[in-house]
């Protein structure tokens, strides 16, 4: 184990009902929409009016506001991809195809579990956002030719892994890195613990849930 | 020896502003541009096209049927690459059951767009990782 | 208590109907991210990309590249406000609008909450639709000349109430009636209770949730 990310949690918010959950998704979407993108969007039209302003004066400068406002433009979209993702399919068996589409195309050999385990909603929901970003990774990064998703019971709850075969992580510092950090939120305000492990060769995903 | 370019997508600005952006490579040339899927065949054969990049999302006839036609008419002498918003439920394996050869977001620098088409025109595939687990 | 419509239901069957409406709120709230902000955002990035190469060749067709920009994130920041406050108010507000309009229109006096208590979104969106059954209701059926609403915290959560002053309910087989009994339904499905009370005169549906 190189990095542990997981957070112990009370049982009262263990305990909260999947009504809770759902409802504090849409509020969550709310903040997301409005932080992320109000923020993003209000610094673009800033910067966009000093960019043309600049036209005429400093041309170095104007470059500057605009690469910025690019950079920021696609991060935005990203956020809403994201978002749009997570509303649309926090159905786990899509996200399987979907991984199963995605690794296949990207010539990499895919192996799912045969069958599910039984799952509450939550489970089925983060699970699925877990696999979405781990298999995002493993294409982005790892440079496998396997990919390997299973679900276990356990006392405690069940056992999610994705394992590949790739270089591995050798990132020490993934300060500009968002993907990872905001599974373990999600993972942990849900009451589970997401897990790196190092495999030979390659990288394991472990969330306990 | 520059690549004959059509570009579909109902969306104008965006349209618009992909065209330019690839009409600035050298190597790429723009030579035709439509709203919609319809009669994509004719529109290709009269404007002699070698990579046709289709929006997915249009009116009347959506970019994976157009990519269906194309592959029907054509076979390999015409590549297609799907530039999209939104990787939706399927849209991958669509577009590359119906014979695309790339499969890109439209926010993709312009380089990246640029080098998806020289792939898919030297018989490739460019396949946008993020839309590869979402699609 | 003259009527007592609150059924017990199993607890898996109160989770499954709570889950298909989230589902479906989920579903609404993804297209409209994605619809309004999508293409905005989309379009800001090819733009942006265009006018940082036209600036050394041809500064007019920059200029336009950027004022379109700005225009766009203009019109997409005013569109992430407005999606913010539905997210944030569901539809609470709207449909005590709505119920104002339409009393107001049959000459029936209003009285409406003069501010809100906080609610959960499951609350919020539960209430919405019990005053607008129950207001439909008095619209159609009691002929009466006021109408007022109330929502107060008690011990165990919200309690809304829906009063009337007129000719109260007679019906004692409301067998082919629906509007009562589906509200039931859903307000059991979220954990509340549903009850009528006779008024004198007049008539009070009362939501504990
Ligand atoms: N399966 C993997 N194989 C190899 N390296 C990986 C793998 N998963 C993650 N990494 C490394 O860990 C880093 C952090 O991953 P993380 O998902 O947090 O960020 P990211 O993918 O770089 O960016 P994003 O915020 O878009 O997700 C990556 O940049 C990569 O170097
Ligand atoms: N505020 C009220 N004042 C007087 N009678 C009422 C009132 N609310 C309901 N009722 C009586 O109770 C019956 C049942 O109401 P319910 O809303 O279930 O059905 P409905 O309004 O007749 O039909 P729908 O299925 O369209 O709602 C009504 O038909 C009416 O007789
Ligand atoms: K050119
Ligand atoms: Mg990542
Ligand atoms: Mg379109
Ligand atoms: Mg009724």
């Amino acid at each position: 184990v190189f990095i542990r990310i997981s957070i112990e949690m009370g049982a009262t918010q263990q305990e909260r009902s999947e009504q809770l959950a759902l409802a504090a998704q849409r509020e969550e979407l709310a903040s997301t929409v409005h932080d992320v993108l109000g923020h993003s969007l209000t610094t673009i039209t800033v910067k966009v009016q000093l960019a043309q302003r600049l036209l005429n004066t400093n041309l170095d400068a104007a470059k500057t506001e605009l690469a910025d406002i690019e950079a920021l433009a696609r991060r935005s979209l990203s956020e809403v991809r994201a978002t749009v993702t997570d509303l649309q399919h926090p159905d786990l068996t899509e996200q399987l195809d979907k991984a199963h589409h995605g690794l296949t195309a990207a010539g990499v050999t895919f192996q799912r579990p045969e069958t599910l385990p039984r799952l509450t909603l939550v489970q089925q929901q983060v699970f699925a956002w877990v696999i979405r970003e781990a298999v995002t990774n493993v294409l982005r990064h790892a440079n496998a030719t396997t990919c390997t998703i299973s679900m276990t019971h356990q006392e405690a709850g069940v056992v999610l892994r994705i394992d590949d075969d790739g270089d591995g992580v050798h990132d020490t510092n993934p300060v500009n890195h968002h993907g990872l950090a905001g599974l373990q939120r999600r993972v942990t305000a849900a009451g589970g613990s997401l897990e790196l492990f190092h495999l030979n060769p390659g990288t394991r995903v472990e969330v306990r849930l | 020896m520059t690549i004959r370019l059509l570009l579909a997508d109902d969306q104008h600005l965006i349209r618009a502003g992909l065209a330019a952006l690839l009409n600035l490579e050298a190597d790429l040339d723009v030579v035709h541009q439509l709203p919609d899927g319809r009669e994509i065949v004719e529109h290709i054969r009269q404007h002699q096209v070698d990579v046709a990049v289709l929006d997915i999302e249009m009116p009347e006839v959506d970019g994976i049927t157009a990519t269906a036609d194309i592959t029907a008419a054509f076979g390999d002498e015409v590549a297609v690459l799907i530039v999209t918003t939104f990787g939706r439920a399927g849209y991958l394996q669509r577009a590359m059951t119906a014979g695309a050869r790339g499969f890109m977001v439209k926010d993709a620098p312009a380089e990246q767009l640029a080098e998806a088409v020289r792939t898919v025109h030297a018989g490739g595939r460019a396949v946008d990782p993020a839309l590869a687990a979402e699609a």
